[in-house]
C-alpha cells in the first residue's frame, strides 16, 4: 500500500462504494436492486472523479467579485464531467427500469434466471 | 485547410441530426432517410479516404474556437477514412437484407425508432472511429450501448428482452471500468486529448512516480472495453442477442457494435498508451490468453449448438478471440492482422447472418439442422451466399478469412514466445470452424425427398438478393486484392504513432 | 351599542363558516369538487382461479430443474467466486488509490493550463459567469451534445419497450394489456389534499425549475437540472389531476415537436459554432456583458433548449412507466 | 467540517451496504433515496454546486420516482403480493 491511502479517504470511500456496487450486480437476484447497485456503482465513479477537481481552502467556480485568479477557485473540467455522467446514468437507469417491467408483465418474476428457466420451458413445449 | 477536411465533423453531425429528424417522420420516409444518410456517409468517407491517401498525412479537426488541450477535436487518418467507409457499407448491405425480415417481425409503428436506432448507432460508430478526446468516446460508447440494447429488443420476444437484460448489465459494468479508468488516466496526466495524454504517458513512464496507478488504468480502460466486445468469459449475452434479434440488428451487432469498441481499443493503445509502453505492461498476455481460450471454447460451443443462428453468434465469439489474440501477440503484424480481420469477420458474418436467416425461411421458420436439409435448393442466393461466407470464415483462398489467417500466422511466426501456442491455437480452432461450417453446409445442400417447403424464386426478393450479392462481392475483393487494403491499414496505424 | 346578530345572520358570516370548517363538522367540499368513488376492481372467480392456476403452474415448472443438488452447488460456487472477485476488485482499488496524487493539493498534474485558462480567460472568452457551464456548453461543447443524445436515444428505447399502439377497437373495451399497462384506471381520483398541495406547489416548482435554466450561466444550475425540475413538477401535476387534465396541453405530439425542436436548435447552433470555430472563422453570435441575464453568446439558449428537452424527456418517461402512453 | 466528511462517507458506506442487505425492495429504494442526498451534500462540500442541484433534483427526484412506478408497477406496493400468498395457501378461492 502507497502512502495516500488516507489523504485519498474520498477516493477510497468511492473504491470501497464502487465494488459494493459491482457486488449488488453479481450477487443480487432481483433486477431492481441490480439497477440500484448499478446506480452505486456509477456514483462512486462520480464521486471518485469529482474528489479530483477539489481543491483545498477554494471556493466553487463561479466568478465572484470580478477575481479571475486560479489560486481562487476549483478546477472546474470533474465538475462538468460528472455532470454529463449524471444524465448518462440516470437514461440508463430508466431504459433498465422499462426493461424490467417488461419482463414482469410477461413473466411475472424479477429473477433473471428464473426468467431464462421459463423461457426454455415455454420453447419446449 | 482543404474544405474536404470538414468531412469527418459532417458525418458525425449528420447522422446525429437525422436521427433527430427521424423521430418526426413516418416509418416509410424514415427509412429512406437513412438510406441516404449512410449512402452520403459512405460517399464522404470515401472522398476523404482518397484525399488521404493523396496527402499521406493525418489532421485534427478543432471542434469549437478552442485550440488542442482546452476544446474537443477529432482526428481523421487513412485507417479511420477506412473503417468508416467499411463500416458504413456493411451497415447499409445489412439494412437491406434485413428489411423484409424487419417488416414483418416490428410492429409498424415503432420502424421510425428502429432507424432513429440505426443513425444513431453510426454516428456514435463514427464518433469511437474519429474521436480524438477520451472523455468524449465514452460519451459516444454509452450511446452505442444503448442504442445496441434498442436494437436487440425491438423484436420484442421473451428472448430478446432477457438478453437486453444480460446485455445492458455486461456492457454498464464494461463502461463503468472504462470510466474509472478513463478517470485515473485522467487524474495522472490532466489531459483527457488523446495526444496529450500520450505525452505525458511517456513522462510519467521516464520519471517513474506514477507506473502503478497507470497500469491500473491501462488495465482498467483495456478490461473494460473487453467486456463490452465479448471477449471470452463474458460472452453470456452474445448467443441470445444475436440468435433472436430481427436479423438486420444481428448482422449490425456482430459485425459493427463490437467492432467499434476493438477499434477504440486498438486507438488507445496506440494513441494514448504508447504502443511500446502497452507492450512492456503485462495486460497484453492476459488478453493473449484470454483471446486463446476464445478461439478454442467459442468453437467447441458452436459445434454444440443446434441451431443455425446460436451457431453463427458462438462463431462470433471465437473471431473476436482471433482479434485479440492479434492484438495480444504485441507485434506491429499481428495489429495488422488484428485490424485486417476486424474487416474480414465483419464481412462474413454479415453475409452469414443474413444468408442464415433467407434459409431459415424456406424451412418453414425453423432453425434446427435437421428441417435445413435441402434449404440451398429452395432459396438458391442465400445457400450461395452462406457458402462463401462460412468458406470466407473457414479460411480457404480467394475468400478474406484466408487472408487474416495467413496474416495471423505470419505474425505468429515473428513472435518467438508466444508462437507455439498461438499456431496450435489456429490450427484447432481452424478444423473445429470447418467442422461445424462444413457441416452446416453439406447439410443444405443435401437434397431432400419429401420437400415439404416451397422454395422462393430470386427475383422475389430483389432487394435481398442484391444485398447478398455485394456481401459476397465484398468478400472476395477483401480475399483476391489484398494488398492495398492492408497497405492502407498499414499506413493508418503508421499515422497512429 | 353592540348588537346581538340572530343565529340566522350568524350563520352567514365568514367566522362561522371558518370555525365550522376548523372543527371539521362539514366537508367544504362536498358537492364542490367532483368525487367519483372509484369503481372497485373486481375479479371474477375464473380469472383468480386462472391467475392462481398459472402462478402454481409456473412454480412447479420451475422447481423441477431449479432445486436439483447440481444447481445448488454451482449457485453457491458462484457467490463464493463472485464475493471473492469483488473483495480483490476492492482491494486493487485501493491500492491503486493508495498510489494516487493526494486529494485537495494544488500542484497535482491535473490543475495544469487547461483548468488555468478556463478559470482566467473563461469569462471573456465565452461569457459565462459560471465556468462550469461555460466550459460544457462551450470548450467542450462536443461531450455535451453527445450527452443529450444519450438521452434522446434512452427516451427512444423506452417508447419501444413501453408504447402501447392503439388498436381499433369497437365499444372502448379495455384489453388485458392496457389495463396493466395503465394502473390509474383503479386508482382514486380527485384526492382533495393532494389537488391543493399540488396547487400550491406546482406553479412553484415550475417557476424554480426556469429560475435555474435561466440561470445557468451566471450561477451553479443550467439546462439538465433545471429541466428535471420542471420534469419533476409536471409529474406531481399529473399525479394531482390525473392524465385528462394534463392531455389538453401536453401530449406525444407535443412531445414530439418540442423534442425535434430542442435537439435540432441544439444540432445546428452548436455546428455553426464547431464549422466556423475549425475554419477560422469569425463567430458573428455576441457574448454580451458578462453577468447581464441576455449575455454569454450561445449557452443561454442552449440551456433553454436542453431544458425543454429533459424536462419534456423525464415527464415522457413518467407518463410511459405509469400508461404506457401520453 | 472533516470530521462531517467522514461521518457522510460512512454513511453512504452504510447506505450501501444496507441496501444490498435490505430484504423490502420500498425499504432498499428509500435508503438509496438517501444515499443520493447524502452524495449531494458531498457535491456542496466538494465545492461543486451544480452537482449537489442536479444529483438532487435527478438522483432523489426523478430516478426515485421512476423507481417507485416500477415498484407499483411490478406490485411490491402495498398487499396484492401478499393475498395471492394467502390464496395459494388456501385461504382464498380454491
Amino acid at each position: 500500500m502507497g502512502a495516500n491511502l488516507f489523504v485519498n479517504y474520498g477516493e477510497a470511500v468511492a473504491a470501497v462504494l464502487f465494488g459494493i456496487g459491482f457486488g449488488n450486480l453479481l450477487l443480487q437476484k432481483n433486477l431492481i436492486k441490480k439497477i440500484i447497485g448499478l446506480n452505486i456503482m456509477d456514483s462512486a465513479v462520480y464521486l471518485f472523479l469529482a474528489e479530483k477537481g477539489y481543491i483545498i481552502g477554494r471556493t466553487a467556480p463561479i466568478v465572484t467579485g470580478g477575481v479571475q485568479s486560479v489560486e481562487a477557485y476549483i478546477n472546474p473540467i470533474p465538475s462538468g464531467l460528472v455532470l454529463t455522467g449524471i444524465v448518462v446514468s440516470v437514461s440508463v437507469s430508466a431504459l433498465m427500469l422499462s426493461l424490467t417491467i417488461r419482463l414482469y408483465r410477461r413473466y411475472h418474476t424479477l429473477d433473471l434466471d428464473q426468467i431464462s428457466l421459463m423461457i426454455k420451458k415455454e420453447e419446449e413445449t | 485547410m482543404d474544405f474536404i477536411c470538414n468531412f469527418p465533423f459532417f458525418s458525425i453531425l449528420i447522422s446525429l441530426f437525422s436521427g433527430t429528424i427521424c423521430s418526426v417522420l413516418p416509418g416509410k420516409a424514415a427509412k429512406w432517410v437513412n438510406t441516404f444518410v449512410i449512402v452520403l456517409i459512405g460517399a464522404m468517407s470515401a472522398a476523404l479516404l482518397w484525399y488521404l491517401l493523396g496527402t499521406g498525412e493525418s489532421f485534427v479537426y478543432m471542434m469549437g474556437h478552442f485550440p488542442a488541450p482546452w476544446g474537443n477535436e477529432i482526428r481523421a487518418g487513412v485507417l479511420e477514412a477506412a473503417t468508416a467507409l467499411f463500416f458504413c457499407i456493411v451497415m447499409l448491405l445489412s439494412m437491406w437484407g434485413g428489411r423484409k425480415k424487419l417488416m414483418e417481425e416490428v410492429e409498424p409503428s415503432k420502424h421510425n425508432l428502429y432507424y432513429i436506432l440505426v443513425n444513431l448507432l453510426l454516428s456514435s460508430l463514427l464518433a469511437l472511429i474519429y474521436t480524438n478526446d477520451l472523455f468524449t468516446a465514452y460519451v459516444f460508447v454509452e450511446i452505442n450501448t444503448i442504442a445496441a440494447c434498442g436494437l436487440i429488443m425491438i423484436r420484442q420476444i421473451g428472448r430478446t428482452l432477457e438478453a437486453a437484460v444480460r446485455y445492458m448489465i455486461m456492457s454498464l459494468v464494461g463502461s463503468g471500468m472504462l470510466l474509472i479508468g478513463i478517470c485515473m488516466m485522467y487524474d495522472l496526466t490532466g489531459h483527457l486529448l488523446m495526444s496529450n495524454i500520450q505525452e505525458s504517458v511517456t513522462a510519467i513512464i521516464e520519471e517513474g512516480t506514477y507506473v502503478i496507478p497507470l497500469v491500473m488504468a491501462i488495465a482498467l480502460m483495456v478490461i473494460g472495453l473487453a467486456i463490452k466486445s465479448a471477449l471470452f468469459p463474458f460472452h453470456a449475452w452474445l448467443p441470445d442477442a444475436y440468435g433472436y434479434s430481427t436479423i438486420s440488428s444481428a448482422a449490425i451487432l456482430s459485425s459493427l457494435v463490437s467492432k467499434g469498441y476493438i477499434f477504440l481499443l486498438i486507438k488507445i493503445i496506440y494513441r494514448v498508451v504508447g504502443f511500446r509502453i502497452f507492450h512492456d505492461t503485462h495486460i497484453i498476455n492476459v488478453l493473449f490468453v484470454f483471446g486463446l481460450m476464445a478461439m478454442i471454447f467459442g468453437s467447441l460451443s458452436a459445434i454444440k449448438e443446434n441451431d443455425i443462428r446460436r451457431m453463427i453468434a458462438f462463431s462470433s465469439v471465437a473471431q473476436i478471440g482471433y482479434i485479440y489474440v492479434g492484438i495480444g501477440l504485441g507485434t506491429q503484424v499481428g495489429m495488422l492482422a488484428s485490424v485486417y480481420h476486424i474487416f474480414a469477420h465483419a464481412a462474413g458474418k454479415a453475409l452469414l447472418f443474413i444468408a442464415a436467416i433467407g434459409l431459415t425461411d424456406v424451412s418453414g421458420f425453423s432453425r434446427k439442422f435437421i428441417d435445413l436439409t435441402g434449404a440451398g435448393y429452395r432459396n438458391k442466393i442465400a445457400g450461395i451466399g452462406f457458402t462463401v461466407g462460412s468458406l470466407s470464415m473457414v479460411g480457404v483462398p480467394v475468400f478474406a478469412g484466408f487472408v487474416s489467417k495467413l496474416l495471423f500466422a505470419q505474425a505468429a511466426v515473428n513472435n518467438v514466445g508466444k508462437m507455439l501456442p498461438t499456431l496450435i491455437a489456429l490450427g484447432i480452432s481452424t478444423i473445429l470452424n470447418a467442422i461445424y461450417f462444413m457441416k452446416t453446409v453439406i447439410r443444405i445442400y443435401t437434397p431432400r425427398p419429401d420437400a415439404p417447403y416451397e422454395s422462393v424464386a430470386i427475383g422475389k426478393e430483389k432487394l435481398y438478393a442484391v444485398s447478398i450479392v455485394l456481401f459476397i462481392a465484398l468478400n472476395i475483393m477483401l480475399g483476391m486484392s489484398s494488398q492495398p487494403v492492408v497497405d492502407a491499414i498499414h499506413a493508418g496505424l503508421e499515422m497512429f504513432g | 351599542m353592540s348588537r346581538k346578530k340572530t343565529e340566522q345572520e350568524y350563520r352567514k358570516t365568514f367566522a362561522f363558516h371558518f370555525f365550522r370548517w376548523l372543527n371539521g363538522e362539514k366537508d367544504p367540499y362536498l358537492g364542490e369538487v367532483e368525487m367519483k368513488p372509484q369503481e372497485p376492481y373486481k375479479e371474477t372467480e375464473e380469472e383468480v382461479k386462472a391467475r392462481i392456476r398459472e402462478k402454481n403452474m409456473i412454480s412447479r415448472r420451475l422447481y423441477g430443474v431449479a432445486k436439483s443438488k447440481e444447481m445448488k452447488g454451482l449457485e453457491r460456487f458462484y457467490k463464493a467466486a463472485s464475493i471473492i472477485f469483488c473483495c480483490i476488485l476492492i482491494y486493487l482499488l485501493l491500492f491503486t488509490v493508495s498510489y494516487l496524487p493526494p486529494v485537495g493539493t494544488a500542484d497535482r498534474p491535473v490543475n495544469n493550463e487547461v483548468p488555468q485558462r478556463y478559470i482566467e480567460n473563461g469569462l471573456q472568452e465565452t461569457g459565462a459567469v459560471n465556468i462550469v457551464s461555460g466550459m460544457i456548453l462551450d470548450y467542450r461543447a462536443f461531450d455535451t451534445l453527445g450527452e443529450s443524445h444519450v438521452l434522446f436515444v434512452a427516451t427512444v428505447t423506452v417508447l419501444i419497450l413501453l408504447r402501447l399502439d392503439k388498436k381499433k377497437k369497437n365499444d372502448g373495451e379495455i384489453s388485458i394489456e392496457e389495463a396493466e399497462a395503465n394502473d390509474r384506471i383503479y386508482e382514486p381520483k380527485n384526492d382533495a389534499i393532494l389537488q391543493m398541495a399540488a396547487f400550491v406547489l406546482v406553479p412553484i416548482i415550475i417557476i424554480f425549475g426556469i429560475y435555474v435554466i435561466l440561470n445557468g450561466h451566471l450561477g451553479p444550475g443550467g439546462g439538465f437540472s433545471g429541466g428535471a425540475i420542471i420534469g419533476a413538477g409536471l409529474i406531481l401535476y399529473l399525479n394531482a389531476f390525473g392524465f385528462q387534465k394534463t392531455e389538453r396541453f401536453f401530449t406525444e405530439k407535443t412531445y414530439k415537436w418540442i423534442s425535434f425542436g430542442s435537439l435540432s436548435f441544439y444540432c445546428i447552433a452548436k455546428s455553426y459554432s464547431f464549422f466556423t470555430g475549425a475554419n477560422h472563422l469569425h463567430n458573428i453570435i455576441p457574448k454580451g456583458t458578462p453577468g447581464a441575464i441576455l449575455s454569454s453568446g450561445l449557452i443561454l439558449p442552449l440551456n433553454i433548449a436542453v431544458g425543454l428537452v429533459v424536462a419534456c424527456t423525464m415527464y415522457a418517461f413518467y407518463a410511459m412507466f405509469r400508461k404506457g402512453g401520453f | 467540517m472533516t470530521v462531517f466528511t467522514y461521518l457522510l462517507m460512512g454513511f453512504l458506506i452504510l447506505c450501501a451496504i444496507s441496501v444490498s442487505l435490505s430484504k423490502n425492495l420500498l425499504n432498499s429504494i428509500l435508503i438509496y433515496m438517501s444515499y443520493s442526498l447524502i452524495m449531494s451534500i458531498i457535491w456542496v462540500i466538494l465545492e461543486s454546486p451544480d452537482l449537489a442541484i442536479t444529483e438532487a433534483a435527478v438522483g432523489a427526484g426523478i430516478t426515485s420516482v421512476l423507481f417507485f412506478v416500477t415498484l407499483k408497477k411490478i406490485h411490491a406496493i402495498g398487499g396484492k403480493e401478499r393475498s395471492d400468498e394467502q390464496e395459494e395457501n388456501g385461504t382464498g378461492i380454491s
